[in-house]
């Protein structure tokens, strides 16, 4: 039977559980009450959020399934945070898309609960499950705009490369579970580290987890679906998908390869996994350069970013986990932000979303624009945004590692991001407002999450230091 | 009587896991490329079968061993879950395109 | 006796999934699965997986594959592409990874001892059946517990999917 | 009290009043301009405090603000002070940013909000580069000028105003990001050294040991090539001077002002206080690179000056050229000829601000800085005439003025340990005469042949109260420089000899 | 006014700033007069007062220190003045002169706007104010700011008339000219610094005086980069060109700045740097042969130049030259002599030009004047006066400083001063030929100005006047003083053994560094004998009459135009080369001027244009989009295609962690 603490450390989970069955139930039978979905559903979050913050975190629970502790915490409110500010973005998207369905909620909600059970987890197993609770709803919140083609594309696309990547994914676990005799993934790690190396058996299974989860990454090369599914995508679920499942994947992923312990272990996973940051940056910040369509761009970015990650994870340890930490938080604000504001600035969901018509919206929308510009610019990595101080981090984590001319590949790619995060600020404030300019819808609370995750990130910018410490404070936790 | 070596499982999940691969990356009909994944999934099975089995033999490994049949119990569930919501997209996007060849889908690219 | 049940299972399995990926219509793909499964289920009874086998049979087969044939009716699929249609390249190249990864794994395999594997101790009695519902209720709950919201999921996604717009 | 919180006023202050700019409404420029000049004048009187409480026979850091921990588990502080060398740029730059403004006032009529928010945000950047001392800090307040700047180029900016502010930016950045790798790599050092996190500059200065310096390859050197490389872009040298001509000609005349008058003088402080001061070793080894540099810098620059068709550019590509003789100034490394680079970072920064002052005052009237637009002008605006006149013998360092007294120093200091560095800079001096006086000849003599130019307006009081406190320096300093040599003396003595 | 030395030229500058406010208020004339005019004169005034107490003072040498100017590490400049014989008697002939040039302005100059008027006197009290800065200053860099501030000084005047482009560039070219020379003055500076230590003049000739052998070769280089300053400054070879085209600006500015003060600054300055040129026979030599050169050189052009201006200007450098010349073989005394004679001179000759432009309407071309001899009698005598002392006939005063500058490098040849005997009767030679040349310039002037019919239109006759008192005043007083001036303050008492006789050489003769390692050859007082000097005398009348005599011959025979003509016809080469100036100008325009340009255009076009900003910056820009265009291909929408890059991706990683 679970026990006390079984249940008190899932309570955030079972929260957002039983929100996203009541918001089914509503959509089904309160139609009056249906159009709070939007707002009961952020209210939920931060009660969830409310619940992790208070609540114990008793280590060890569900048999071992899994462990809740300060990086749990930890990555579950910054997954809250992008869930809290997605769902407040998505009640005004939807409306205007003329998609207002409860399920939304709901989907969004048990996507939310999967992307913190994977990330919390210590078996392979809950990994595998989160993974696929997270994954399943976003398939079909892709596809959420039906009738609109490249939606219901993005879905498609994201829900076979996505199923082919779990399969490597099981099957890798599998791999492990034969070379370990066990599912546990601490288990696992020690056994691998007794083992002196890599077994041929444990070298494909390291490397098909590894896949799986780099997938969600969008890591190249399993980056190929990250900027058709953002483009196509309803961008509130592309706010989602561009933060939370990097988050739980990054998470999972420092956690199996800090136990193995692979920095040490296997020199060539340290190759591997660099070429495999640097093309992600390059590659993701060179295309980047010559988007026109600026969820696209951002797609791109977010590829270049998971590239800075990278580092952090081939530095692993408490330095480069606490690094992987901070990143992810800033990561979230920022993208999010971004998002937030791209929502605002599209005629409709349908049509792409070019930079050009942006022209003229810095002074126009005076607070969207400047949150987009601190949000972008915070992504490029300029101080005093948080997204500085993310990078700073990964870099300082790299150098201290050893690996500076990884650091030095990272600020070089930083330069290139720079050109097109710039791009769009120009065009916003320094290119005129042409002719006929597009209608722009006015979504109060879309500007909002926009301007709080603008003023965040320049809040934790200049003051990172609690984020810095609660990072480095969790990853203890986590790491050998 | 059981005298099966483990590896000739394994060696038949990595055949089957091959052949689901080609599948998945030569089909372009979508439900050909689920079935292929179906596949994948089922080789996947198959290996933890396979090493289930061996650490049954194993003294102490006993509880490993029922861990791994767990998992296929569980990768189970999980394949039907994703079939469903699978085929209700390929519903979907036929509904739009009249076809489930993905390789139609490709307004997004670039 | 039993090696020979499990090879002929063995050479059914491989057989038929080629069928399955490689045969035109789409129902003689899925019931190509159908002999698939069917074999696995064989296999998992030989290495003393009843439980496993049965579900198998139940989930896969009866399920499963009979969603695949329900959606192939629906949307009136009949003949599709040939195996590796399309661009040369990725056929190709997509073939010589996919034996690529398969020749891998067999080559990890064989760099470990090909010692047989047993039943699973204490599953005398009523199978694995006992030893796996346990498991479920205990050491394994939480996984049981999230299952049911993966599905619950799904079934939500697919129905929000596959539903007619009613507006 | 105060003193404890002056530096802090003056460094922080100017983002306080730029947050409380962006609360008033956006429909009434007067209010913004008002404001902003109110506020920069309190900053500015308040920097004339710094002054006053400073005291010049104590080489260190002085009126520091309390220290306090900003990010502790890196050992980051946030951690003030100003010393000598500091001091005069910091005034350099809160008397610049009325006079700015003061420019602006009417050629500044689009987005008149942003406009000075932007300004004052830069003041803070601007300010707080010069007297950050932990390199975090330091970096941070050096990349916030790059935003701030960027909006001022690319928004008011003329024609080609993206590319230039583009440019603008990623050339900075090409520096700065591998400056962070720097600084980083330095904060690894100490660590290793010492066992302790720290970024503080205190911490690299006075007892650590050096990195390692062996050659080209060696960390020090490369640590030396990776702030070089920031603060090269910045100065700029040749040859990464190329930003500069685009930016300066393109930004509006504050911008312009704000660019040539201090954020150029930020590249030359920071060789002078990070590769000088923390990587002594690897500065010898490239002071023979350097003075290479400087020299073609100034000779270059100047030729490229000459051939100027557009007024701005051609101060632009001046600032190439005076930029090299402080460059010059500091690789020679004497105490006198360091005095004189920084003295002359001050120089340049009134002269070649007000040179793009003066321009802005003819733009305003004529939309055009194509030296063959004007000519004969004198007669028709001879306030401005003599003012420019001023301003152009200052530039070209004429004896009495303060141009002479900071090449003075400079060329004089280097003389003994690189005479023929100091021979190719001497040509530079004459070059310099000739491309300034060639313009002036155009724009000013010669025939009054263009119909438009028949009636120029003169400067108006408005233009001559922003240039008063300029000539007014310009001639100070020119005189009696002791004033401003006085108070560095022993900062730069204790940088050099440690 | 001892103590107060400053004030002597700060009344200078308050008078220029003065007059520029009130140009700007376009004041009237009265009052820029009374400002211009009265502040020189209180200058004046104020510096014959300091003189006459200077006089009555025991000490020869005073120093006053007002603040310290520059200091550095180890500079030390302070902002102080000197007054000693030399610089005295710069200041009592500057103010003089300079004052009765004022005068003279105001009379030349009326016919201006009241702004242009005021601007007029505000840069000519700048300039009086520069040059005392430059004569006073006790050391190197406060000279320096005078040596410069005259430049400026020289660069607007002569740019006075700007709407013209020819004035403009004039301006614009002395500066610059100026500057190239100001180059080596400076790194002289710089050189003084690293060698003594100091730039105060009385402390590096201690130095010198105390260890000439060691500081010898510090001593040349200094002297020579001196030189280059002094060479610049007073439009020796090869960086006279700016003078001759400086006659752009009024001419009571070039009678002031291109005759009398300015261009003898650098004159002045070697005087005072002897102890450098005393130290560095070499140094002393190279000045010794510039000068010579330059003498002759430009002797040479002055016969075929038809503006009298030019002709003025041609043989100012010429006389520059005798003065470097002087200086070349150690009569220092003599140099500041001609300095002092050529002023007056030198200046009585250009206000009269002015006074015969002023009455021509502007005209300066010779061949369209003569004959104003009867209609402006003043400027007539006053003009002839100045002629026959620049020409050095007895008793006027210039044939009392340049016969003591010929009977000096006599002596020096045949003393074989610093074994370099033989270069200076070479030298010797150049001068005579010189003085020939410049007796027949000077009265070709004369001839076709003043005598003969008046070529010039009816209408230009109806205007010819004389000028007023105020430009004949000083006219009058100048003409005067190169009559006695001479012999008044520089009487060659030697020659009648009484040398006591000689004021000027008494007086400054404590300035001359007494450098132990002058190598005088054989006893040089004994070189020449007094005979020998009579003689020299006596030859260098004859060949300035001789002079004299052939233009008398050449331009007011009944054939008078047609000698010239014909023998310009017999040799048409090197008639050309003098009408163009040995085409000096061009080959500089062609060798320095367009290369540079070249070089520039070079610089901005291609190395910035081309090669930094297309090839790199752009092209980095331009490489990166392009392989963003290229890559972004691999994206191909296709979704099987994402799949096979996990697929694959996973197999590499799978095989390199093997």
């Amino acid at each position: 039977m679970p026990t006390h603490n079984d249940l008190i450390a899932v309570a955030p989970e079972i929260i957002l559980t039983v929100a996203a069955g009541v918001l089914l139930l509503i959509e089904a039978f309160l139609p009056r009450v249906r159009r709070y979905a939007s707002e009961l559903s952020a209210l939920v979050v931060l009660t969830a959020a409310y619940a992790r913050i208070r609540l114990d975190l008793p280590g060890d629970v569900w048999g071992g399934m899994l462990h809740i502790d300060r990086v749990a915490s930890f990555v579950d409110l910054y997954i809250l945070a992008a869930v809290f500010l997605s769902v407040w973005m998505a009640g005004a998207f939807l409306r205007r898309s003329d998609a207002d369905h409860g399920e939304f909620y709901s989907l969004l909600l048990l996507a939310a609960v999967g992307a913190m059970v994977m990330a919390s987890s210590v078996d392979a197993l809950t990994l595998f499950l989160g993974l696929e609770l997270l994954s399943i709803p976003l398939y079909a919140l892709n596809a959420f705009l039906r009738r609109v083609p490249i939606s219901v594309e993005a879905g498609l696309k994201y829900f076979i490369v996505g199923a082919f990547a779990s399969a490597f994914l099981v099957y890798g676990f599998a791999l492990l579970y034969g070379e370990a005799a066990t599912t546990n993934l601490v288990t696992m790690g020690a056994r691998v580290v007794e083992a002196g190396g890599l077994s041929p058996l444990a070298a494909i299974g390291v490397a098909m987890v590894i896949g799986g989860l780099a997938f969600k990454l969008a890591l190249f090369p399993v980056h190929g679906w990250a900027p058709d599914v953002y483009q196509g995508g309803p961008t509130p679920v592309t706010a989602f998908l561009s933060v939370v499942p990097k988050g739980a994947a990054l998470v999972a992923l420092l956690r199996i390869v800090d136990g193995m312990d692979l920095l040490r272990l296997s020199h060539e996973w340290v190759v591997a996994a660099s070429v495999v940051a640097v093309a992600s940056m390059t590659l993701g910040n060179v295309v980047a350069i010559v988007q026109r369509d600026i969820k696209r761009m951002l797609a791109y970015s977010g590829i270049a970013h998971m590239g800075y990650a990278m580092l952090a994870i081939i530095v692993a340890g408490a330095e480069g986990g606490a690094a992987v930490l901070v990143y992810l938080a800033a990561y979230t604000l920022m993208n999010i932000g971004a998002f937030a504001a791209v929502a605002l600035f599209s005629e409709s969901e349908s049509e792409p979303h070019p930079i050009s018509d942006l022209a003229g919206q810095g002074w126009r929308r005076p607070i969207v624009a400047l949150a987009l510009t601190i949000c972008l610019f915070s992504l490029a990595g300029v101080p005093p945004f948080f997204g500085f101080t993310g990078k700073f981090v990964v870099f300082r984590a790299a150098v201290n590692g050893g690996f500076v001319w990884l650091a030095v590949i990272g600020v070089a790619n930083s330069l290139i991001s720079a050109f097109y995060y710039l791009r769009v600020v120009y065009v916003m404030y320094m290119q005129p407002e042409p002719r006929r300019a597009p209608a722009f819808g006015r979504a109060f609370s879309i500007s909002w999450v926009a301007a709080l995750s603008a003023v965040g990130v320049v809040v934790l910018g200049l003051f990172p230091t609690p984020v810095l410490t609660a990072a480095q404070a969790a990853i203890l936790n986590l790491v050998r | 009587m059981n005298a099966i070596p483990y590896t000739w499982v394994l060696a038949l999940s990595a055949m089957l896991f091959s052949i689901g691969t080609v599948g998945v990356l030569l089909r372009r009909n979508a439900i050909a490329i689920f079935l292929s994944l179906e596949i994948m999934l089922n080789s996947a099975n198959l290996a933890f079968v396979a090493f289930a089995y061996r650490f049954a033999a194993e003294p102490g490994l006993d509880g490993a061993a029922l861990a791994g049949q767990l998992f296929v119990f569980f990768v189970i569930g999980v394949a039907a879950a994703e079939a469903a919501v699978g085929l209700a997209l390929f519903i979907a996007l036929h509904r739009l395109k009249e076809s489930i060849d993905v390789d139609r889908a490709n307004i997004l690219r670039w | 006796m039993v090696t020979y049940v499990f090879l002929v299972a063995a050479a059914v399995a491989v057989l038929f999934s080629v069928f399955a990926i490689a045969l035109r219509s789409p129902v003689l793909n899925v019931l190509s699965l159908v002999v698939v499964f069917f074999a696995m289920a064989a296999i998992f009874a030989l290495l003393g997986m009843d439980f496993l086998a049965a579900i198998q049979i139940i989930v896969y087969s009866g399920a499963i594959l009979v969603l695949f044939l329900f959606v192939i009716m629906l949307l009136n699929i009949r003949s599709v592409e040939r195996l590796g249609s399309g661009r040369a390249l990725q056929a190709g190249l997509g073939a010589l990874t996919a034996i690529g990864l398969g020749i891998a794994i067999v080559a990890a395999v064989s760099t470990l001892s090909p010692a047989p594997g047993a039943d699973l101790p204490g599953s005398a009695a009523g199978g694995t059946v006992v030893l796996i519902g346990r498991a479920l209720l205990g050491s394994h709950l939480f996984a049981f517990e999230f299952i049911t919201l993966v599905l619950v999921a799904a079934i939500v996604s697919a129905v929000y999917l596959a539903r007619r717009e009613s507006r | 009290m105060l003193n404890d919180h002056l530096l802090s006023l003056v460094t922080l202050g100017p983002a306080a009043f730029a947050l409380l700019l962006a609360l008033l409404p956006a429909r009434h420029p007067r209010v913004h301009r008002w404001s902003a000049l109110l506020a920069s004048l309190v900053v500015f009187a308040l920097s004339c405090l710094i002054w006053v409480r400073f005291d010049p026979n104590h080489p260190g850091f002085q009126l520091e603000p309390p220290r306090v921990d900003w990010i502790p588990q890196f050992g980051i502080s946030y951690h003030l002070g100003v010393d000598g060398i500091s001091l005069l740029l910091v005034l350099l730059t809160t008397l610049l940013i009325p006079i700015v403004i003061l420019a602006s006032w009417t050629s500044i009529d689009e987005h008149v909000k942003g406009f000075h928010i932007c300004l004052l945000l830069l003041t803070t950047g601007m300010i707080g580069a010069f007297v950050a001392l932990d390199l975090f800090l330091f970096y941070v307040f050096w990349e916030l000028m790059l935003i701030p700047m960027y909006f001022i180029i690319g928004v008011w900016g003329g024609q080609r105003r993206i590319y230039a502010a583009v440019k603008f930016v990623l050339f900075t950045m090409v520096g700065s990001l591998l400056m962070l790798v720097a600084i980083l790599y330095l904060g690894w050092f100490h660590h290793q050294q010492t066992g302790v996190w720290s970024y503080g500059y205190l911490d690299f200065t006075s007892s650590a040991p050096l990195l390692e310096m062996a050659g080209l390859w060696s960390p020090q050197a490369l640590v030396f090539l990776a702030f070089g490389l920031a603060f090269a872009i910045k100065v700029p040298m040749f040859p990464f001077h190329t930003w500069l001509p685009d930016a300066h000609v393109e930004a509006p005349t504050g911008g312009s002002i704000i660019l040539a008058g201090v954020l150029l003088k930020l590249g030359t402080y920071g060789f002078l206080r990070f590769n000088r001061a923390l990587l002594p070793d690897a500065w010898d080894f490239f002071v023979p690179a350097i003075l290479v540099l400087a020299v073609i810098g100034i000779l270059y620059g100047a030729w490229v000056a000459l051939v100027q068709p557009d007024i701005k550019k051609l101060v632009a590509y001046s600032s190439v050229s005076h930029l090299g003789f402080v460059m010059l100034g500091l690789a020679a490394g004497t105490v006198a000829s360091t005095q004189g680079a920084i003295l002359q970072m001050v120089n340049h920064g009134l002269s070649t601000g007000a040179l793009f002052l003066l321009v802005g005052v003819i733009y305003e009237r004529r939309h055009t800085r194509l030296i063959a637009e004007y000519g004969g002008i004198a007669g028709v605006v001879p306030v401005y005439t003599g003012v420019f006149l001023l301003v152009t013998l200052s530039s070209i360092g004429l004896p009495g003025l303060n141009g002479f007294v900071g090449e003075f120093l400079i060329l004089a200091g280097a003389w003994s340990g690189h005479p023929w560095a100091v021979v190719g800079a001497g040509l530079g001096i004459i070059f310099g005469a000739v491309y300034m006086l060639w313009m002036f000849q155009r724009v000013f003599w010669n025939p009054l042949d263009n119909e438009e130019n028949k009636d120029l307006r003169d400067m108006n009081p408005r233009e001559l109260l922003a240039m008063v406190p300029i000539l007014v320096l310009i001639v100070w300093i020119g005189v009696y420089p002791t004033t401003f040599l006085a108070p560095m003396e022993a900062a730069v003595r204790a940088l050099l000899v440690p | 006014m001892l103590g107060s030395l400053w004030l002597i030229p700060i009344l200078c500058l308050a008078g220029a700033v003065v007059n520029l406010g009130l140009g700007l208020l376009r004041a009237r004339k009265p009052l820029v007069n009374l400002v211009g005019v009265g502040s020189v004169g209180a200058a004046t005034v104020a510096t014959f007062i300091a003189l006459w107490q200077y006089l009555h003072q025991p000490q020869t040498e005073l120093i006053e220190t007002y603040f310290t100017w520059i200091a550095a590490g180890r500079f030390l400049v302070d902002a102080s003045f000197q007054l000693d014989p030399l610089s005295a008697v710069m200041i009592a002939f500057v103010t003089f002169v300079g004052f009765l040039i004022h005068l003279y302005s105001v009379g030349y100059m009326h016919g201006e706007s009241d702004a242009g008027y005021a601007r007029y006197f505000a840069y000519l009290n700048l300039f009086m104010f520069s040059m005392l800065v430059l004569v006073l200053g006790s050391n190197l860099p406060v000279l320096f700011v005078g040596w410069e501030g005259v430049g400026l000084c020289s660069y607007l005047l002569i740019g006075y008339y700007y709407e013209q482009e020819w004035c403009a560039t004039a301006g614009k070219k002395a500066f610059i000219v100026n500057r190239i020379g100001d180059f080596g003055f400076l790194l002289a500076i710089f050189a003084c610094f690293a060698v003594f230590g100091t730039t105060e003049f009385r402390g590096m000739f201690e130095q010198l005086v105390h260890d000439p052998v060691g500081l010898s070769t510090s001593a040349t280089l200094i002297g020579l980069l001196l030189f280059v300053g002094a060479i610049g400054k007073s439009a020796q070879i090869p960086l006279y060109v700016w003078l001759p085209d400086a006659m752009a600006g009024p001419t009571p500015v070039s009678a002031l700045i291109h005759a009398a003060t300015m261009v003898t600054a650098g004159v002045y300055m070697v005087a005072r740097c002897n102890a450098f040129y005393l130290t560095s026979h070499t140094a002393m030599l190279v000045v010794g042969i510039i000068g010579a050169s330059t003498a002759l050189f430009a002797a040479t052009i002055g016969l075929a130049q038809n503006d009298i201006k030019k002709v003025l200007a041609y043989s100012t450098v010429s006389q520059l030259g005798y003065m470097f010349l002087a200086a070349g073989v150690g009569a220092f005394v003599a140099a500041i002599f001609h300095v002092v004679t050529h002023a007056f001179f030198k200046a009585c000759l250009f206000l009269g030009s002015g006074s015969v432009i002023h009455a021509c309407d502007g005209e300066q071309d010779m061949r369209r004047m003569g004959g104003l001899r009867t209609v402006m009698p003043i400027t007539y005598w006053t003009f002839v006066a100045a002629t026959l002392a620049i020409a050095g006939i007895p008793i006027f005063a210039g044939f009392v400083s340049k016969d003591e500058i010929l009977a000096k490098v006599f002596e020096a040849g045949a003393a074989d001063l610093n074994h370099f005997g033989r270069i200076y009767n070479v030298l010797w030679l150049v001068a005579v030929v010189g003085a020939f040349l410049t007796a027949f310039y000077m009265f070709r002037a004369v001839y076709m100005t003043f005598h003969g019919t008046f070529r010039g239109s009816e209408e230009a006759r109806s205007h010819l006047h004389e000028s007023p008192w105020t430009m004949t005043l000083p006219l009058a007083i100048l003409g005067v003083l190169s009559i006695i001036g001479g012999v008044l303050i520089g009487f060659p008492g030697h020659l009648f053994d009484r040398p006591g006789l000689n004021a000027i050489d008494g007086f400054l003769h404590p300035v001359i560094a007494e450098i132990g390692t002058v190598d005088h050859g054989h006893e040089a007082a004994h070189a020449v004998t007094l005979e020998a000097e009579w003689l020299l005398l006596v030859a260098s009348v004859l060949v300035a009459l001789a002079g004299w005599l052939v233009a008398r011959r050449f331009y007011t025979a009944s054939d008078a135009p047609s000698l010239p003509e014909r023998l310009g016809r017999r040799f048409p080469f090197a008639h050309k080369a003098l009408m163009n100036k040995y085409w000096v100008d061009e080959l500089y325009d062609g060798l320095v001027v367009r290369p540079i340009y070249r070089l520039c255009m070079f610089c901005w076009q291609v190395i910035d244009v081309v090669i930094i900003d297309t090839l790199f910056v752009n092209g980095a820009a331009f490489v990166t989009e392009l392989t963003g265009d290229f890559l972004r291909f691999l994206q191909t929408g296709n979704v099987r295609n994402y799949a096979l890059s996990v697929a694959l991706g996973i197999l590499v990683l799978a095989v390199v962690l093997w």
